[in-house]
């Protein structure tokens, strides 16, 4: 049957002067260069969007440790507008490439926007686990992306929000080597450390399937491995006076603060 | 994670690494299916002229075969997501393409267009997001046929045919030059084009050695006027 | 090449590649119980003492699983051919030895012996051709063990167990001891061993810490009294 | 002298509070920004010198043969106006980088610009080549980069300058290549070849001292091989019937025209 | 670890690395053999057709020689360990099965088969389980023959023997053929039957040259009845 | 390349070069120079708490002489070309920086300025396009500092200094506090922050310690009011 | 080539594999027995104080032994071809040296010098171009003696010898002082040096806590007047 | 470490370094030189056979130069030191073998040997422990000639000198022949000799093709006559 048809279509799809495959080329070029310059303009929003991300994480940093330090025993109510504030800049990048990544343009593209797109991922899982204490959802993610009327900014692929969200345990590997040794530390330490201990299992059912994953898999261990062993040399020095961590941080305070 | 959570992520991937192995499966076709008809069209080097159609007719059914395959991988991919999975068949379909090209060119000695290349491989219009025949697949299955050309203007003068390099060569100057057009990276069709100017300058010393010894003039005068190579 | 060769050459091609997909299956069920067995054990850096038991118990049923997938490769291997394709599976063997090894030690606090772990596994002795558990297998597996025991060390103390590393470090020096007895050329398995010295390192060190603050009986029962008491 | 005058001098210069430390690092942030915002700015604009520069070189092969065949015997007059005006146009684009890589800056954003710079550099001196038949200078290169006032657009550096001459050698194989089979492209190989030989032998000197440069001779010296092969060929058939290239053109020509 | 364990794992481990030195040292002696034999047929270059059958005796006693080797390797390796140690001796094995072929080659002008090179080579039945010739290791051989026929039709010619590069040319046509036929999944295989097709385009190219100077009778005119063209 | 061109290249490197060997010369000397400045200021851990400053004055001259090092590297930079050469003294620009830093606290226990510590080492404000000290590594000498004060810090203790160990807590906390204030790329700058909260970490198990043995609460209140510690 | 060249070329490389290889055999001799002095060596680590001067004479047989091999290998080399060999030798020499350094150190609680450590070896002046022991091997070994030392100071306080770290921080300051004076260009020695600075910052934090405990005798109470505080 | 070994250790060492710094000089104008050779006979590729002396003849007084810079460096090395030092001058050596043996090939069409290459580059006798030519570095500057002789048979070719290939295809052939007698258990040496085989693959084809077309006398002069004439 195609092979019946499919004689009569092909003479009319038969290029039969020099003139005409030039021109058939010269269609192929204009094709190939939209395509590519789309590429490039990708390419540079998704630098945007991991140096800014980037910024965001070092902005949560301080906005948690300042946090510990204001008040160590209040329930972590820290307030992240700020950070919030810069994260909707970001939006503002992926809402200017949405009609770049439309329909199957997304994964024509998606090796451009990966970067920029697993950082940012970096930066709202990091708000989000020092607020709820949890990790984002994939859902969490999607609905971060969408706009004032539920529209989706940018396609979410499984890969990005895995390889993202493993970045966030060497942020809270940082995170918990700082706050430990703050009042209230111990306990925090112990909070990430279950919590990455949860990632890392979470995760080793997906590393066989997603490229770089066990990569990044490894660098988690040796995130745990550190807070693991920063939460050690508190429990040890304690071991030796007792137990109360919020009273002896007060004979220290008063020691050092005179 | 919250187990609700980790389950969606898990349905997530169970889908993927699905569609993932169905894909498989039918690429494994497409990719014997294409082999057959590269096979079958190898003959051309040991072919005489006047056994080229039926030659070309012979392929016609192996393409139909390969056009169930892209049917079958069509009917699996998700909307939106061709360039997700394309890079799995993009090897099969290229040469898929080749076949397509080659044959028309054999039956017709002109250029299949694009458009013609999918119609040929029923890729359907409607499939405009899940299945389609880019340039570069395109371009990519053209150039193996300039590849094979080369090779075979050396071999039709063997087989006594002093006719086919002159012809071959015209039709191939015509798709060097739309080539030239073209902005490339340099990705593996940069590569490949290079690779295209040794077959012509192949081409072009056949065609030297076929002139020079006035080998093609006396059948030359009734053979021109047949040919509806472009120029 | 007459057409008998061929067929007999492509049933030769085809069967390797066969065997091989089918093995490959099971090797990734094999990898995924095995990495269950490892989820479960890594539970121990965060488990209090008194729930050890119950956490080796826990993972046995695990374990049974995994001799499922042992047994249902060694259904497909032919005889003789352990040698041709138990690199499929020797990253997965190494996991579950470690995962025998690891339950056995914190039901008993011993060392389970190559045989011992064979028999966990369902390793037959009529496989001897097909599927057995190599030395250099079972000593992979003890060094992981081993690199797991560090880090426990670690955790102990950590939830307040300060006898355990005092425990773990003597049964890991036996271990180090009898390694050094073993001449390995092999390189995996050398380098693997060096890396056995900072887990021993790390072990002293967090018994250092325990001893130094009096935190549990020193390791040298009989030297603690002869010990110069502070000034 | 020095310790004397130091002592008063570190009195001032002491940062005494808790507050000026924090005051003196807020500097230093927006000091270390401003210099990698300008940074991402300068790679930016060197990606799209870059994709200009290829595009630039991609018409200039499209001149250049379009120039042998319509006629390879006249003198090679082929008019490059079309690559010239996208060329000045590449020049706006370090127009507008200008200040960002005056002074000091150039070479503290050298890294960043300098892909764009190689790849603009191998446009022109293609573009040279076609036109003179001869290597651009360094101060080709350098003039090639004024303003209509004469004012230098873009600092450059030598290593550059050599790096980006090196990259032509590639396109003139190409160019060889292409031409080889046309009417005089014996002369035209023989030419290119001669030349190709010469740059290798001139940077062979260079190479000890440029990083790279040692890459890209090995390159040359592979795309001389592939020219001297072409040029062979085209030897070894002209040698059977004799050495009027012209001629034999002619005859040619004829057979296959009809 | 107890000591009668670590005794018993030494002994394994220390019988691995003597058994491999072992070896090592016979099929040290195997590659000086085949490299003796391939220097010798590397002469086939400048041989003129007279002398061919005279070269292919000298080489005789070469391969005799391997077969020594084969046999005192097999001698060494324990019974159902051939996929262990085989990665050891498989590349000087492809070099002998060449020696074989090619030598069969110039005496009849016919394929050797499997069985046939394995009998030049003296490898028995009864070592089905610790020495065996694997279709890779004999199509890999193969190969190697194709690679130097393509070299030798162009040194013929050199040698004004005008016929030498047709007879060539059917016969690895012919092989190629049976490639073809192959479901190749083997990487390495799948590559270097890949550089065949230079060999092909090479071979047909001083087919070419011969042809096109009539220095020999063309091989279209007694072939072109039973040529493969479709109809 | 004509030869004037060729001429105006080779004169042009051979200036690059000959300043490069010049620049070479006198960074070595600033290199060991610094390395006394460190030999020097490694002392620290093994003197007592009166015999710092003395410590301190006896650094001075040696910074001085880095100065004339400085003032060398300065004279041969060619203007606006400070970023071209300047990863060839850095690392030891670094340590003389550390320097400067160190003696000024052990001199005031404040902070010496960026401006401060460019006047230290004689580094003039006229210099500003090809002699400058930059903010990277004004602050990687800050890190080193820190670095070098967690070893103190024990340090100090083991020589009967219950004070120290608090006072460099409270001068870290605010450096600590600065460098959380910016953001870094992932660099070696990067790097060495996240290795100063392992000092921090250290120094404040130390203040630990020595708070609950209670062993700083008698000569505390003399103590602080001298001391010019921030808050 | 001319066949006298071609022999005379084949002896030259023929030779050179030859003695190549039985240099190899003694080197892996030499090589187990520096593993053996290290492996008794390592017991160190759990060796109470009075049982160290055991442990001491217990190594030398075993250090006669390496000088042993020293022999062997000073036998084969030929006259003046010391630095063509020596890379094949050096890691076990390093060791060795290592080996007399740590049991010298043990008896003595003194360095030994380079000559010390040539003599304990058996390395005989006349084997001045062939064998000898060169300042660099002796300070990889000193620089291995320093990283045991470290680890020994932790498990000297498990086993309750609180004076031995101070003892072993004073020796190893002396030594780290003696380093810092050599002018090392030499990049593997140099980041070897580097990892020293552990080493004592490990060695301080143990002095600190016994210090801090009033475990043993603080270091400043006799060596305050002679510290190398500068004045 | 006292004060007295301390000082003799820096002088080791500083002797050591300072040695290498004069060494490297001389290399760095050794190689300079070496490069002035080899780009003065990379003209040979543009050099019609009738200029082929002259060029040899301005060659000359560069290799000249190179003997300058080899007696330069042999003033430099200790006595009995050739080993420790000569990887910093091989690479540059072997250029300059290069240069000698083709020089002496362009005017004799013969093979230089060691012996006439050492006496060219003025190496003498009397620094047998200091500075030699190796069998190794001679064999690696043989194989960059004929390297270059492949490349150079092409050019000849485009000039119009169509006797060169064939006598390049009979020297590089007796080359090759003395290769494969030689036992080349050397990595580098063996992998630049199986460059060696795609030398004389293209050298042959040029042969070929200047045969084919009767461009100059086939190097069988006998076979020619008996060559079958074409039809
Ligand atoms: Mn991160
Ligand atoms: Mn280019």
């Amino acid at each position: 049957m195609a092979s019946e048809s499919g004689a009569h279509i092909a003479n009319d799809k038969s290029i039969t002067s020099h003139a005409a495959i030039l021109h058939a080329f010269e269609e192929f070029r204009s094709d190939l260069d939209l395509e590519n310059d789309r590429r490039e303009r990708i390419v540079k929003s998704s630098r945007d969007i991991t140096i800014n991300s980037k910024r965001v994480i070092f902005l949560l940093h301080r906005l948690a440790i300042a946090g510990i330090d204001d008040d160590g025993v209040k329930d972590d109510r820290t307030d992240y507008v700020e950070a919030k504030k810069k994260l909707a800049e970001i939006r503002v990048i992926f809402k200017n490439l949405q009609h770049e990544l439309e329909a199957e343009r997304f994964w024509h593209h998606q090796s451009a926007i990966s970067p920029g797109m697993q950082e940012y991922i970096e930066a709202v899982s990091f708000l989000h686990y020092l607020e709820k204490g949890k990790m984002i959802s994939y859902d969490g993610v999607l609905n971060s992306l969408r706009d004032e009327n539920g529209v989706l900014l940018c396609p979410l692929s499984l890969d990005d929000y895995l390889l993202g969200v493993s970045d966030l345990t060497g942020e809270l590997m940082r995170f918990a080597i700082t706050a430990i040794s703050r009042r209230g530390g111990r306990r925090k330490a112990r909070e990430v450390s279950d919590f990455v201990r949860g990632c890392k299992a979470d995760f080793d059912g997906f590393s066989p399937y997603v490229k770089q994953l066990s990569k990044k898999q490894a660098v988690t261990s040796q995130s745990l491995q550190k807070i693991e062993e920063a939460a050690y040399a508190i429990a040890v020095r304690a071991s030796e006076y007792g137990e109360n961590d919020a009273m002896l941080a007060d004979i220290v305070e008063q020691c050092v603060m005179g | 994670m919250d187990s609700g959570d980790l389950e969606q992520l898990n349905a997530l991937l169970d889908n993927e690494i699905d569609l993932k192995e169905k894909i498989k499966d039918f690429v494994s076709d497409f990719d014997k299916r294409t082999r057959r008809v590269q096979g079958a069209l190898n003959k051309i080097h040991s072919t005489p002229s006047e056994d080229v159609p039926r030659l070309a007719r012979s392929v016609k059914p192996m393409l139909d075969e390969c056009s169930l395959s892209v049917s079958a991988i069509a009917g699996l991919v998700p909307e939106f997501e061709y360039w997700r999975w394309s890079g799995m068949w993009s090897f099969s379909l290229r040469a898929a393409a080749f076949g397509a090209l080659f044959v028309h060119y054999l039956e017709t000695e002109t250029l299949l267009s694009l458009e013609g290349v999918s119609s040929v491989l029923g890729i359907k219009d409607e499939w405009k997001h899940k299945f389609t025949l880019q340039a570069e697949d395109y371009l990519h299955g053209l150039i193996t046929m300039v590849n094979e050309m080369s090779r075979w203007a050396v071999n039709a003068v063997t087989l006594g045919d002093y006719e086919r390099p002159i012809r071959i060569s015209i039709f191939v100057k015509s798709i060097f030059a739309g080539f030239s057009a073209l902005n490339l990276k340099n990705d593996g069709l940069r590569r490949r084009f290079d690779s295209l100017k040794y077959d012509i300058k192949k081409i072009e010393e056949v065609v030297y050695d076929v002139s020079l010894r006035r080998l093609a003039n006396s059948p030359k005068k009734e053979g021109v006027d047949e040919s509806p190579a472009p120029r």
